[in-house]
């Protein structure tokens, strides 16, 4: 974008007003983020440690570390990924290769979808309480933590998925066809590989949307805080360890904190990762094309 | 000629299979909204036959074990919060991206872009918990109770935010160079060009982006739950404490049995009522292409 | 479209009047009977009728939006891929219509093989982008997937100058060598007609003359349907040459005649003013 | 890709590691041989942090039995025990007299306190006062003997066990109750009312005495005449308190019953104080 800034010198006093607006704006948000991540910082570093990292929370999770939590997100994570990934791109890949724009039934389901990722975290919650632990019967679990949240990432995975296929080149469709090969021998080969970093992007996206979820899981994966030893054991997620904490445990906030922590710089981590791909991705486009 | 029917290739020579199973995903995809539709209706369906829809908005109040079930004022309250996080956030946002875009060096509008994507890194709980302790008391000290209207439209519209400032800075990137090229051409001066060339060109797409926050800010339940005061009301004045539908949800839904947990449900309903509404105007808007 | 079998003796008769245009020594390789192209209802093309040859180059030429394209896309059936595409008549290939429904398109277009104006090499390396195709079309032997693939880049001159660098990525060749590999990857599938869609417009001028060598060469042993809009390259290399014209926003085919004919001495009004350069 | 591979990785390495800790706590399993099974208990968030700390406890006595804690609230915890989706609910109150289809066992006592802002310099409160504030009569607190400052009334939301207590001490209906703020849990009232010196609250006597000890800006007011000590609710004389209570649908027995007597017992008084609750007398 720099070489899109403008050159000119100008001095209005109009575009005064708008530089003062644009840099107090930036201040502000600037002010804001420092504020909020210096708070946890101070709060939470101390107790942040490796042995925290490693060992089980004792006396309802005011001692002791964040270990089996951290197992249980990640194997909530996990799960939801492996259900959400393969449905999501092949639905992306249906609408953006089998269906026509503007059809019928791409206008449908992209618009059920956008419909989907607009409905609050907590009706997936209940949606996942009454179907999968209860309907299905998997009880409070992991498994049903992890589908709660797969249905709850789809959209996400979807939208980006599409959008990556639809920004790869149509050359190479033509080309693909004109060697007679089918769409899918076309999608496994060329485009899907071609849209790989968009897709990725996406998955990061959506772990870093489950991973700071508090409100689809409380009622799905639960409560438990002890190390999960299967799937179908109930586990709590380092949201919901820092909600109670902070809600319900008298003299937990140092452990919040430092949780909090935990989980930011997760969170950080997955969407530099998320940020990092959509760029290379942005970037091999303008090479490719 | 080579063999066109190895026994290797056959399914991906037969789009038709493939296409089935694509199609019975995207069936799947759908299918779980309707899923989703039906369960709500479903698990409220006992107190919207006994009680009535409109007793959910002409109830005076919303104690449900004495029956009252008024959800107007969280529906209100709902609307309100989201509204105001909106209005705090887009102007940031979009002033955000033209800062992004057209004022800061490259390097540091690249410092900054990482920065805005880490704001969007912190989760919902981190943001309550930062309300809860430093905002509230903050505005409690001038105004209390602190946990208000206004506590949850700040907490709301920092989380929004980024969304707003990433979706802006991507619809203003796609507006052609050309158009730039040609105010700087006639010699607008640069607050001319982005006020009356860029945003209007990519308006659609600033539209869309802000919406999907409107979307997120409605739906978002434990942020909202530790700031907000949960006072069920019509908020009259910015630091009036209120409750949103998500937040009657998360607080009641544990202890809430029979007509009591139908009538939670009956928000839900409701709420996803509203972001069907808000989805299908950001379609509209957009004329069915929101993405790609 | 009509469902009909039309055996390759019938297709012959009824092309019989096409014929007699080209020349008749020569089978026919592809005959388009009334042809005709929508878009979303509007024509844009309307009835050509047009053998091409086998062994031969048959170059179509004329102005921009006159259907040339789209009617070479139609003789692979690359027009199914079109939203809103609607093509009438019949296209007869080795005495099958291929505009059928029945018809294999996959295996059609392995017969004829198609060439873009932009170079579109898969964003694999040289190796995988010809033999992801053989793969995918049931070759499985590794060994014979290599000879195809040494002889199919031998043909288009391009094995001595990638040979040791095969598994780079193909996106990394000049414009020149990448719309080589594109036609090398089309002979791999031992097509007996390549179709060109203006394969050397978007290549510097000396890429294109190799370009063009190369498709001087194929005659040999293939069938070349090439549009154009470089007359002098049509000159050159063609040995008939189609020209097509439009009215009122459609297109149609306004003769078809051996090259010499219609540089030389164009008979048709149109077709003197599109060589002189009087008009299009 | 490669993040998933990384995180694939992890997750199996993660479940292993959990699948070595269940082996070698199995293979300790050599003392007590009887117990073992799995025990669901649901229901009040204000005994889960308890229970599930005596769970963990006994899962050590008992290596065979697993023990799974999910928090609901108290009449989702009774309404679980008696459909049997839990083999013990929990309650943060006594079973009501109409309640005799289930049985209850009191595993220990809490008060509940009115907490003010340290700040406030209000020493005591009637209950006609406390009333009076939580029907909006009096608002400001220079009517109650304090300084010009208005009050922040803190409610609990719907449905928790503590709000049935306080309403039912006071004699109040929900509906009148003019609330300033509507809390969830126990910790999110103290934090309003540390954050906000116009605040009165009611919550949990042992978390407030600790959060108090900490430096928590809270300070405990007594009702009438009786401090609101942890002592004065161990020996009865509070009035505002509960039990803590957990239910089964029958008789207990076998693996219930087991631990229902462990968590009545004397070896996880610890426990009970650790959780800032009252223990039973002995």
């Amino acid at each position: 974008m720099a070489e899109m800034a403008i050159t000119r010198k100008n001095n209005s006093a109009r575009d005064l007003g708008l530089m003062l607006v644009v840099w107090s704006a930036t201040a502000i948000i600037i002010a804001a983020f420092t504020w909020i991540i210096g708070d946890f910082i101070i709060h939470g570093f101390e107790r942040l440690s490796w042995s925290f990292l490693t060992t089980s929370p004792s006396n309802a999770g005011r001692s002791g570390g964040i270990a089996p939590i951290l197992v249980s997100t990640l194997l909530i994570l996990l799960i939801a990924i492996t259900v959400a990934l393969p449905i999501g791109v092949a639905t992306a890949a249906f609408l953006s290769e089998f269906t026509r724009v503007g059809g019928r039934v791409r206008q449908i389901t992209t618009l059920s979808l956008d419909i989907l990722a607009g409905v609050p975290s907590i009706v997936f919650g209940l949606f996942g309480n009454a179907f999968f632990c209860i309907w299905l019967g998997l009880g409070f679990s992991i498994l049903s933590g992890g589908l709660t949240l797969a249905c709850m990432v789809l959209p996400i995975l979807i939208r980006t998925t599409q959008a990556g296929l639809s920004s790869v080149p149509d050359e190479w469709r033509r080309g693909a066809s004109a060697l007679g090969l089918s769409r899918g021998a076309a999608l496994t080969h060329i485009l899907l590989p071609a849209a790989t970093p968009a897709i990725a992007a996406g998955l990061m996206l959506g772990i870093g949307r489950a991973a700071a979820e508090t409100a689809a899981l409380i009622f799905t994966s639960g409560y438990v805080d002890r190390m999960p030893s299967s799937l179908d054991d109930s586990g709590r997620a380092l949201a919901v360890h820092i909600y109670d904490l902070t809600m319900n445990v008298a003299g937990g906030d140092a452990n919040a904190y430092a949780s909090a922590l935990v989980l930011i710089s997760l969170l950080i981590l997955i969407n530099s990762v998320a940020v990092t791909l959509t760029n290379r991705y942005g970037s091999q486009r303008i090479t490719a094309s | 000629m080579i063999s066109s029917k190895s026994s290797f290739s056959f399914l991906w020579r037969n789009d038709k299979i493939l296409g089935r199973v694509l199609w019975a995903s995207a069936c799947l995809s759908t299918a779980l909204l309707i899923l989703i539709a039906m369960f709500l209706v479903k698990e409220s369906w006992p107190v919207l036959t006994s009680i009535g829809i409109t007793r959910f908005i002409t109830d005076a109040g919303w104690y449900p074990l004495e029956k009252l079930f008024g959800l107007a004022p969280m529906l209100g309250a709902t609307v309100i919060v989201s509204t105001l996080a909106v209005l705090i956030a887009a102007p940031l946002g979009i002033a955000s991206a033209i800062f992004c875009s057209f004022i800061a060096p490259r390097r540091i509008a690249q410092a900054y872009r990482s920065l805005i994507a880490l704001l969007a890194g912190i989760p919902s709980v981190a943001y309550g918990l930062w309300g809860l302790t430093v905002l509230v008391p903050l505005i409690g000290q001038f105004q209390p109770p602190g946990a208000s209207l206004l506590a949850a439209s700040l907490i709301l519209s920092l989380m929004i935010l980024p969304t707003i400032a990433l979706t802006t800075d991507a619809a203003i990137s796609t507006v052609p160079k050309s158009y730039l090229q040609g105010a700087t051409a006639l010699g607008l001066t640069r607050e001319a060009t982005i006020i009356k060339v860029i945003l209007p060109a990519a308006r659609a797409s600033i539209g869309a982006g802000i919406l999907l926050a409107a979307a997120r800010a409605l739906g978002e339940t434990m942020a909202v739950l530790m700031v907000a005061g949960n006072v069920v009301q019509f908020p009259t004045s910015l630091f009036d404490p209120m409750r949103t539908l998500t937040a009657n949800m998360a607080l009641e839904m544990a202890y809430a049995t029979g007509d009591h947990r139908a009538s939670l449900f009956v928000s839900g309903l409701m709420l996803t009522a509203i972001v069907m509404a808000l989805a299908t105007l950001a379609w509209r808007l957009s004329g069915g292409r929101v993405h790609g | 479209m009509k469902l009909e079998f039309v055996s390759y003796d019938e297709c012959k008769r009824a092309d019989s009047n096409i014929r007699q245009l080209a020349q008749p020594t020569h089978e026919v390789a592809l005959a388009a009977k009334g042809i005709t192209i929508t878009y979303s209802g509007a024509r844009a093309l309307r009835d050509v009728t047009l053998s091409i040859a086998r062994n031969e180059i048959t170059a179509l030429i004329g102005p921009s939006g006159c259907g040339k394209t789209s009617f070479l896309s139609s003789l692979n059936r690359m027009t199914d891929l079109i939203p809103g595409c609607k093509v009438t008549g019949h296209v007869y290939h080795d005495g099958i219509n291929i505009h059928e429904p029945k018809t294999d398109v996959q295996e059609l277009r392995c017969h004829i093989g198609m060439i873009f104006q932009k170079p579109n090499p898969f964003p694999l390396s040289i190796r995988r982008n010809l033999e992801m195709p053989l793969k995918e079309h049931g070759l499985t032997n590794a060994a014979q997937r290599y000879e195809r693939i040494e002889h199919a880049l031998t043909e288009v001159g391009l094995w001595s100058e990638v040979k040791d660098r095969l598994d780079q990525p193909a996106l990394a060749l000049s414009g020149g060598q990448q719309q080589r590999l594109c036609i090398a990857r089309a002979l791999a599938l031992e097509p007996s007609i390549l179709l060109m869609d203006e394969p050397c417009s978007a290549l510097d001028p000396i890429s294109s003359a190799v370009v063009e060598d190369l498709i001087i060469r194929l005659r040999e042993k293939y069938t070349v349907v090439v549009v154009t809009h470089n007359l002098g390259q049509a000159k050159r290399i063609a040995d008939s040459v189609a020209l097509f014209w439009f009215q009122d926003g459609c297109g149609y085919l306004v003769e078809h005649t051996p090259t010499d004919a219609i540089f030389n001495a164009a008979q048709n009004a149109i077709t003197k003013a599109y060589i002189s350069g009087a008009r299009g | 890709m490669i993040t998933m591979n990384v995180l694939r990785a992890l997750g199996i390495l993660m479940a292993g590691m959990s699948f070595a800790n269940l082996a070698t706590s199995a293979a300790d399993d050599t003392k007590q041989p009887t117990l073992a099974g799995k025990l669901t208990i649901t229901g009040s968030s204000t005994v889960a942090p308890l229970v599930a700390e005596i769970g963990k406890r006994f899962e050590q006595l008992h290596p065979g039995v697993r023990i799974d804690v999910q928090t609901g609230g108290s009449s989702r915890g009774i309404a679980d025990a008696r459909s049997g989706l839990a083999d013990i609910g929990m309650a943060s109150r006594d079973l009501k007299s109409d309640e005799t289809d289930i049985k209850g066992h009191v595993i220990a006592r809490d008060g509940i306190g009115m907490i003010v802002n340290a700040a406030n310099p209000v020493q005591s409160l009637t209950d006609a006062h406390i009333i009076d504030i939580y029907l909006g009569k009096v608002t400001n607190w220079k009517d109650v003997g304090g300084s010009d400052m208005a009050i922040s009334v803190v409610n609990k939301a719907e449905g928790r066990s503590t709000l049935e207590l306080f309403a039912q001490h006071y004699k109040l209906k929900n509906s009148d109750i003019k609330a300033s703020v509507i809390i969830g849990d126990n910790q999110q009232g103290i934090k309003t009312v540390s954050g906000n010196p116009g605040a009165i609250g009611y919550v949990s006597i042992g978390t407030a005495e600790f959060e108090a000890g900490q430096g928590t800006p809270i300070k405990l007011l007594p009702l009438g005449t009786v401090a609101a000590t942890v002592e004065n609710v161990q020996n009865a004389s509070f009035p505002l308190s509960r039990s803590l209570t957990l239910v089964t649908k029958d008789e207990a027995k076998d693996l219930p019953k087991a631990f229902i007597d462990f968590a009545r017992s004397k070896d996880v008084h610890d426990l009970v104080k650790e959780q800032f609750f009252v223990p039973l007398a002995e």
